[in-house]
């Protein structure tokens, strides 16, 4: 008789539920969603992204994704923290020849120096024909790398001005095709 | 990924990943799906709870090999002699698709009677130019015989094969960069059609010179080269056969463990060669997925941010002669009279009209003359080359990180500090942000002159914008947040970069400014943009990326829209024209925003079709399986019930079917094209591969550099001889770039007898900036480690959880032992080799920090798209730490991302996990 | 065709206490105290002190549900540990490799209520040249690597649950085991009575924290977050009975397809151990996993234990007496 | 509950290094160990000091007030204070003191913790009224029988919380823990014992030579008695000592354990001295905290095993 039984299961209605248990709800309720894409690998998971307050609160998967049916990998599932992180550069920074420091400046500043720097560059290195006559009009000594974890229409600008508008060569990405 | 290309006609995986599911059985190799793509991997596992059987073929037991039901251990390296072994298999015991082979391929195609093949020349092809290391295709006779001339007839009107290699839809680099391939004195177009022998028993006709080209790759040579027992493969070749035909279908997914080889392009090719034999193209459950490891990684080839093709696969126009730089010249050798590639000029003459705009006119060339042409080799690896050597002056870097993750990383940063000014657009700062600072084994930063802006970079979800996936799926994101602080998406960087360049060069009249100055820059939000919850954003000069999208899709220059009050977008490439009445950013891409407000690459419509065509739009023309045509018989009655996709219904004369036919809608399976026909005319009913001149899948491809079949060469660094052709080691046609910075252990090498290969770990990416400033996922995988074998370890004195040191020419790191059985040495030409597996994803900048698996792989280039080869070379190892000071993290462990309340919830909705925080 | 996750974002935040009982009218008095600024150190020293008494009306009992996890298609992935540190916002645990094979998680804590775990299982066959016969592959070598995802095994009977004193962990509506972090005060004794090693207590707070099951995402009609990003679905989150079918069919699915070794942990109860609301299939002996082979549920023990310790006492109290009304004039 | 066949762990010979990286679960703990400071086996001692002295001084006194009243009178303060002492420390060992009173949020008969809780709550009532009713009586507001009534009340809480701790701690999953039967019964033996030494010691600072003589023969029989717990208790922990410990060790504790048992004995047997009576006491409190310390730090050890192979 002073056996305790392992069938014995709780009643639910004499649980001491505090009071804000009784309230517990998920913080989605009256959030934002928006559906976006998982920024890592090429498998194009479906990612929900909520947030509040104009602040991020979760990123999972997209149960509607026919490619990823709403599951994501640890690094999907991370996503949150590649926004959310106090590691982030949120300054612009700007490292002078030879110092051995940052120093941090404006956007706009960043913006004409770099055009600046551009022009500068392209103005001295513009090759129009080569030796043999060939036509060639293009910037050699400018390159570019960088696109396939960034978006199409992005990588189409780069594309266009610096190849189209500037005559820039070397504008690669990671890809290998 | 010119190994599809140069098969199927498109550089891009054939079907979508769901398919996988409906495999019978899946071949992964030269992949680890389940660690680098978990997500895409559940559908093979589908596969697998419905019965399907799993192989995994991998130099390391993975967690892949862990779910498969077959692993086979191989050295890294060898694939072409495993591939070329079952290719062997299926033809010696006669176990191809045979209806399928004889309709859909080339296998009855004669080739030219002064083609020499591997066997002849001991492991070269006909046609070798000692001096430049590389084949001429003509000189080589690599082409088809064409009807009428047997092999007498003139050069111009056979040898198509070596021009058709640069119209093929994903092979921009078969043009050649010296100009040489003026249309004047190369083969010319013919629509000549190639003779065939039906019967196959031409002694030159492919299936002949393929059954003799693969003889000697047997079950014994495989083991021997191999390192797996001939049991272990001849299990595999059965699986693969028995799963393959009418009713069942097998795929073949791989991965960077087969593109980074210097024969990388060639492994593709012999499974493509395979899938045709077995009769798997085009079909639900077969075909070959190219995994992919960036998110955008197809897009980005796709709109070409790719030194030498432009949107679309369009070549970047190559340097040539006066006589031959104007656009026509420029058509002529880019376009195919036969097959979808006739329409060339309109994709090029509506990309200039959407970049140029107005200035884009018939009497300038529309414009033509401002695309710069190429005169050399300026991929990555090549231009890296040349700015360690000094020859660069400024750059740009947009989300990637050659100073931590490009091949022989240490020549990267070398090449970085020799520049003027750098530019970083970037989350965090990545080693190639901070080389000039955080580099242990670079100068001091008093001694490095280069000037670098870091601009930070939205992140992610504070941007809209488009991807394109593994499968051409596009699909938009949206934007949920502004970006924070002063970051800003990579589009409001280059287009605010554009506006001030466009304001430097205001009022030039340098004809060389003028294409800056004409070009299209206007993408400005009609009124400012709101966020999901309604408030307006606060970023100023944003970019409409729709716009661009748009601009991307197409636009009718002729047609007024009413609805916009501005030119009609296009529904389709089909709409397109080369007299300037349309305009058309990427031609590929064209259907993707065929009507005002219908951006269907943020469709997200679920239907009860399980191909799911309205989530998202895939490139070409929302097809989802390539080469369709292919999963129902020449008569177009599907093969068989079970594995039926697209097939014609002579009733409503047309193809239906789940998927969206990738063939001309209403062309009946019985067209036989007329003499003479051109473009898409000239493709048979019974032709899948429309974007092939002669719409066969080709078993033979004359479109590759180094050669027109695939054939099996060591690793540039091995510690073996060539097997098969012991008078040729490595691949002739590799490129070399010598220097101090890039020595060489050149084969086979005795001083480096260990076989190294690089890997990816599920917990981290790349070389680590989107990984190692997460503390989520760096407690999962903190340290760099090496994994080996118990044997290797016990030879060197290892000890399991100590540490170690891996040297190559290139370099020396330390590494934790990670002692396992999961790695076992290879019995390879009856001796014993260990290999060591590097996962890539450490460096010196980061929240974790260690040992670069990238300063040790070399910088070579394999001859058709300039990949380097880090899944296979050779190192030595030893017990113990490098000498000198440890790396020490350069950012603090932040163990929660935030432990600010979540705004506008109560307490009882608050995260569980901040334990007594934020509470 | 929305997800039930883009539904939620229409229903308002829940932040009104639920009606019932006098105490939660007393509850609504001393609410702005709790949760507000605190207005004064007495209010908030009163609102301390009557905060744990206040009950309301309990749930009413929805279909019980936890995980069935089917080690079998794990992958190993991990992204059920950081889907529920996402969710969960958990801290990170610091960077050590372990060398435990793909193991740098090493337990289940306050900290970290997935956790995913490696075993590498393969023969000590070397390959040799030149290659002799003795070497072929025989039955009994194993090659393998086993992975499993383990949590909190939410037991029908859970010791914790008999353990708290203080009702901080309750058996809630979906009759998973919930500790409720504002009660518990963090005694241990939940600590001590688990079997499993599930719980630790935080350095943070000093309370006992472990999975939820996601009650938080329950209560909005939501999957658990480590269950959702699973992507194989070697873990599957439901109702529990449906769970039960489902994992047996699976075990005798494996059964004909030549996995004699599989059986399932926990999803029935046992002489020494109740049924588990979170039960496992796993293919080697459960104590490879780190489980322990035959749990046992300290309860069994517990009156037997109180009469050995009354009669100690007693015994000793006989004593006395005996003596005392001997020995005393 | 797992009845099918399970596969045997492979057994071909090693050929290269025995063992290897692959540690696998197999030798690691799995419980936890709970976070209590080690202040618990003070908390063990304190208790049984408090309600020990509290059940042999009420017990004696209601058997015998004329004998044992004065010494009572000055028992109950004591024990009050050694109580108090020992409910801090229970406080101490929360991981959030602030919430101590959360104890008393429900009553759960099934959880040891809550109910010895609650009779420590209820049986410092009768104790404080106890010892405050004593000490007003030695200032001469005299109430005997309110004192007498407390007393009485608060025999069978005063029980129970002494009671309880040994149920507390084996009612576990904890290596050792989980097996030790017999930890109840030697606590609360041990607490009684104890209690009537604590008394003896009172009464011999006050010199009623009288109660001296009736603890001192009942103190020497409770000390044998107790050895019968004591050892049940170490035959229970035997098969984990084995695996903790080296024989050596073990010989080594259980001879201190034994000296601590036998010296308060044979003194006690020798004289009844102040002196005498409080070395005894002395020792017997040593082995006292002794057995509950090597009981405590039980799931904190970690396996010979495991630490030889590290």
């Amino acid at each position: 008789m002073f056996r305790f039984s392992l069938g014995k299961h709780p009643k639910t209605s004499r649980e001491p539920f505090s009071v804000e248990t009784l309230a517990k709800s998920s913080r989605l309720r009256g959030a934002n969603v928006t559906q976006g894409i998982c920024p890592y690998c090429a498998v194009g998971c479906g990612q929900l992204i909520f947030s509040k307050g104009g602040e991020l609160i979760d990123i999972e998967g997209d149960p509607d994704s026919p490619i990823s049916t709403g599951h994501l990998c640890p690094k999907g599932a991370n996503a949150y923290q590649l926004s959310v992180n106090s590691h982030r550069v949120l300054e612009v920074l700007y490292r002078a020849p030879y110092s051995d420091q940052w120093e941090t400046k404006t956007m706009e500043w960043a913006l004409e120096q770099i055009a600046q720097r551009v022009k500068a560059t392209r103005d001295a290195d513009f090759t129009t024909r080569d030796e043999q006559g060939r036509l060639l009009n293009s910037v050699r000594s400018i390159g570019s790398l960088g696109g396939a974890t960034i978006d199409n229409e992005e990588n189409y600008l780069i594309k266009k001005l610096l190849g189209g508008g500037l005559g820039v060569v070397s504008i690669e990405n990671q890809a290998r095709i | 990924m010119p190994g599809l290309g140069a098969s199927f006609g498109r550089g891009a995986a054939t079907n979508y990943q769901q398919d996988m599911a409906n495999s019978d059985c899946i071949l992964f190799m030269g992949s680890n799906m389940a660690e680098a793509q978990p997500v895409g991997f559940r559908w093979p596992m589908e596969a697998k709870l419905k019965g399907a059987t799993l192989i995994h073929v991998d130099p390391r037991f993975t967690r892949m090999s862990a779910v498969c039901d077959l692993y086979v251990g191989i050295r890294s390296g060898s694939d072409i002699a495993f591939l070329g072994g079952l290719v062997n298999y299926v033809l010696t015991n006669d176990r191809w698709f045979h209806e399928y082979v004889l309709s859909y391929t080339n296998a009855s195609t004669i080739i030219d009677e002064g083609f020499r093949d591997t066997e002849d020349l001991a492991g070269m092809f006909s046609g070798f130019d000692q001096q430049h290391e590389s084949y001429d295709p003509k000189q080589g006779h690599w082409g088809f015989e064409k009807s009428g001339g047997g092999g007498a007839e003139q050069d111009g009107s056979k040898n198509t094969a070596q021009a058709e290699s640069a119209k093929d839809e994903h092979n921009p680099q078969g043009h050649a960069l010296d100009g040489s391939d003026d249309p004047h004195t190369s083969p010319s177009k013919s629509t000549t059609k190639p003779q065939r022998d039906p019967t196959l028993q031409h002694p030159r006709c492919v299936m002949q010179i393929l059954r003799r080209h693969f003889a000697r790759y047997t079950p014994e040579v495989v083991s021997q080269v191999c390192g797996c027992k001939p049991e272990e493969f001849m299990r595999v070749a059965e699986l693969l056969c028995t799963n393959s035909g009418r009713e069942r279908t097998t795929c073949i997914a791989y991965a960077l463990g087969w593109t980074q080889h210097t024969t990388g392009v060639q492994i593709i090719r012999t499974a493509g060669i395979l899938q045709l034999l077995l009769g798997n193209m085009g079909r639900p459950g077969g075909g070959i997925m190219a995994l992919r490891g960036h998110s955008t990684i197809q897009g980005a080839t796709d709109i070409a941010t790719l030194y030498d093709s432009l949107p679309g696969y369009l070549p970047q126009p190559p340097a040539r002669d006066p006589a031959h730089e104007g656009l026509s010249s420029y058509i002529e050798s880019g376009g195919m009279p036969t097959g979808y590639w006739a329409n060339f000029s309109k994709f090029i003459v509506s990309l200039l009209k959407a970049w140029y705009g107005e200035a884009a006119r018939p009497d300038n060339d529309f414009g033509f003359s401002w695309v710069p042409r190429v005169d050399g080799d300026y991929s990555q690896l090549a231009y890296f080359d040349r700015m360690s050597k000094g020859g660069v002056k400024g750059y740009f870097l947009a989300g990637q990180n050659p100073g931590g993750g490009g091949p022989n990383a240490g020549l990267h940063r070398a090449g970085l500090r020799n520049l003027e000014w750098l530019v970083v657009l970037d989350w965090f700062e990545t080693e190639s942000a901070t080389f000039w600072k955080n580099d242990r084994n670079g100068p001091l930063p008093s001694e490095i002159g280069t000037e670098v802006f870091f601009i930070p970079a939205a992140a992610a979800q504070e941007k809209e914008g488009s991807l394109t996936q593994t499968q051409r799926l596009i699909q938009w994101h949206k934007k949920a947040i502004d970006p924070s602080g002063d970051s800003r998406s990579d589009a409001w960087f280059i287009y605010n970069l554009g506006k001030h360049l466009k304001q430097l060069y205001a009022g030039s009249t340098d004809p060389r400014d003028q294409g800056l100055l004409n070009l299209t820059w206007d993408y400005d939000f009609d009124e400012q943009p709101r966020l999901p919850d309604g408030t307006l954003s606060r970023i100023e000069g944003e970019p409409d990326l729709e716009k661009v999208l748009m601009e991307i899709n197409g636009h009718r220059l002729d047609e007024i829209d009413p609805r916009t009050g501005g030119p009609r977008l296009v529904s389709g490439y089909s709409e397109l024209k080369d007299d300037g009445t349309t305009a058309c950013g990427c031609w590929i891409y064209s259907g993707v925003f065929p009507e005002p407000g219908r951006n269907r690459a943020d469709e997200r419509k679920i239907t009860d079709n399980p191909i799911q065509p309205e989530w998202g739009y895939a490139w070409p023309n929302n097809v989802r399986v390539l080469y369709n045509r292919a999963s129902a018989d020449p008569e177009g009655r599907p093969w068989s019930e079970r594995k039926k996709l697209v097939w014609w219904d002579s009733e409503k004369r047309s193809w239906v079917g789940q998927d969206t036919p990738d063939f001309e809608r209403n062309k009946p399976p019985d067209y036989q094209p007329p003499p003479g026909a051109t473009g898409m005319a000239a493709i048979a009913g019974t032709n899948p591969f429309i974007t092939k001149p002669d719409g066969l899948g080709w078993l033979y491809s004359p479109a590759i550099k180094d050669g027109p079949l695939p054939t099996h060469y060591e690793p540039v660094e091995s510690p073996f001889g060539n097997l098969l052709y012991p008078k040729r080691n490595s691949n002739p046609t590799v490129r070399f770039f010598p220097g101090p910075l890039n020595p060489i252990a050149h084969m086979p090498t005795a001083e480096y007898p260990v076989v190294a290969t690089t890997f990816r770990l599920t917990e981290h990416y790349l070389s680590g900036p989107m990984s190692r400033f997460n503390s989520w996922l760096n407690e999962l995988q903190p340290e760099m480690f090496a994994e080996l074998s118990y044997e290797l370890a016990a030879e060197r004195g290892i000890v399991h959880g100590g540490w170690m040191t891996i040297e190559t020419p290139r370099g020396r790191i330390e590494a934790r032992a990670m002692v396992t059985r999961r790695l076992r040495p290879f019995v390879v030409e009856g001796r014993m080799v260990h290999q060591i597996g590097l996962p890539f994803h450490w460096a010196f900048a980061g929240e974790v920090v260690g040992g670069n698996a990238n300063d040790l792989t070399a910088l070579v280039a394999d001859p058709n798209v300039s990949m380097h080869e880090s899944k296979a070379f050779t190192c030595q190892v030893q017990a113990g730490r490098l000498e000198g000071q440890a790396l020490h993290p350069t950012v603090p462990t932040a163990h929660w991302p935030t432990l600010d309340p979540i705004p506008d919830t109560p307490a009882s909705a608050q995260p569980e996990g901040r334990l007594g925080h934020g509470k | 065709m929305a997800s039930r996750e883009q539904e939620l974002s229409a229903l308002p935040q829940a932040s009104d206490p639920p009606r019932g009982r006098l105490s939660v009218l007393l509850g609504r008095l001393i609410r702005p105290y709790l949760h507000d600024e605190p207005h004064g150190p007495l209010p908030e020293l009163l609102g301390r002190l009557i905060y744990p008494f206040l009950h309301g009306e309990p749930p009413k009992p929805q279909q019980p549900t936890g995980f069935y996890t089917d080690t079998t298609v794990c992958i190993g992935c991990k992204a059920c540990e950081v889907a529920c540190k996402q969710w969960n916002q958990l801290p990170s645990d610091g960077f050590n490799w372990s060398g435990n094979s793909y193991d740098n998680t090493n337990e289940l804590s306050a900290t970290t209520w997935r956790h995913v775990k490696f075993i590498e299982q393969f023969s000590h066959e070397s390959p040799s040249v030149p290659a002799s016969p003795d070497t072929e592959e025989s039955e009994s070598l194993l090659n393998r690597w086993l992975m499993m995802s383990d949590n909190c095994k939410h037991c029908v009977a859970a010791p914790c649950h008999q353990a708290c004193p203080t009702g901080a962990i309750i058996q809630n509506e979906f009759q998973n085991i919930y500790i409720q972090a504002d009660i518990c005060n963090g005694c241990s004794c939940c600590i001590a009575a688990c079997p499993f090693g599930v719980i630790t207590r935080s350095e943070l707070g000093g309370h006992s924290h472990k999975c939820t099951l996601c009650y938080d995402r329950q209560r909005d009609g939501l999957e658990p977050a480590c269950a959702k990003a699973c992507p194989t679905q070697s873990i599957h989150f439901g109702p529990i009975d449906e769970l039960r079918e489902q994992a047996r069919k699976r075990v005798e699915q494996l059964h004909e397809r030549g996995v004699p070794q599989a059986y399932l942990y926990g999803d029935v109860p046992g002489e020494t151990y109740s049924e588990m609301h979170s039960f496992y299939l796993l293919v080697d002996r459960p104590s490879v996993y780190g489980l322990p082979d035959a749990p046992f549920n300290p309860w069994l023990h517990m009156m037997g234990d109180y009469v050995r310790s009354v009669a100690g006492g007693l015994a000793a109290i006989a004593v006395l007496l005996v003596v005392v009304f001997l020995l005393k004039p | 509950m797992h009845t099918d066949s399970r596969p045997q762990q492979a057994s071909a010979e090693p050929l290269l290094p025995e063992r290897g990286h692959e540690v696998g679960y197999e030798n690691g703990p799995v419980t936890k160990v709970p976070g209590w400071h080690g202040l618990i086996a003070w908390d063990a001692l304190l208790n049984g000091m408090a309600t020990g002295l509290f059940l042999a001084a009420a017990v004696s006194e209601l058997a015998a007030p004329a004998v044992f009243m004065r010494v009572a009178k000055v028992a109950y303060p004591v024990a009050l204070v050694l109580l108090l002492v020992d409910l801090g420390l229970l406080v101490l060992d929360l991981g959030d003191p602030s919430r101590f009173h959360h104890m008393l949020r429900v009553f759960k008969p099934g959880s040891p913790m809550s109910l010895g809780t609650w009779c420590l709550t209820i049986f410092s009532l009768p104790l404080t009224a106890a010892a405050a009713l004593s000490l007003l009586a030695e200032l001469g507001w005299d109430f005997e029988w309110a004192r007498l009534l407390a007393v009485v009340v608060g025999l069978l809480p005063g029980f129970a919380s002494a009671a309880y701790k040994g149920v507390l701690l084996s009612t576990n999953a904890q290596p050792g823990w989980k097996d030790a039967r017999w930890l109840g019964g030697y606590l609360t033996n041990s607490a009684l014992v104890m209690g009537c030494g604590e008394f003896l010691v009172l009464s011999a600072l006050m010199g009623q030579t009288q109660a001296i003589a009736i603890l001192r023969t009942a103190f020497i029989v409770l000390l044998v008695l107790n050895v019968i717990p004591l050892g049940l208790l170490f035959a229970n922990l035997r098969p984990i000592h084995a695996q903790l410990y080296t024989r050596e060790q073990q010989w080594r504790v259980g001879a201190l354990i034994a000296a601590g048992a036998l010296i308060p004995l044979g003194l006690m047997l020798l004289k009844g001295s102040v002196l005498s009576i409080s070395v005894a006491m002395i020792f017997l409190l040593f082995e006292s905290w002794l057995v509950r310390a090597v009981y405590v730090k039980i799931p904190h050890t970690s396996p010979l095993e495991v630490r030889s192979g590290e």
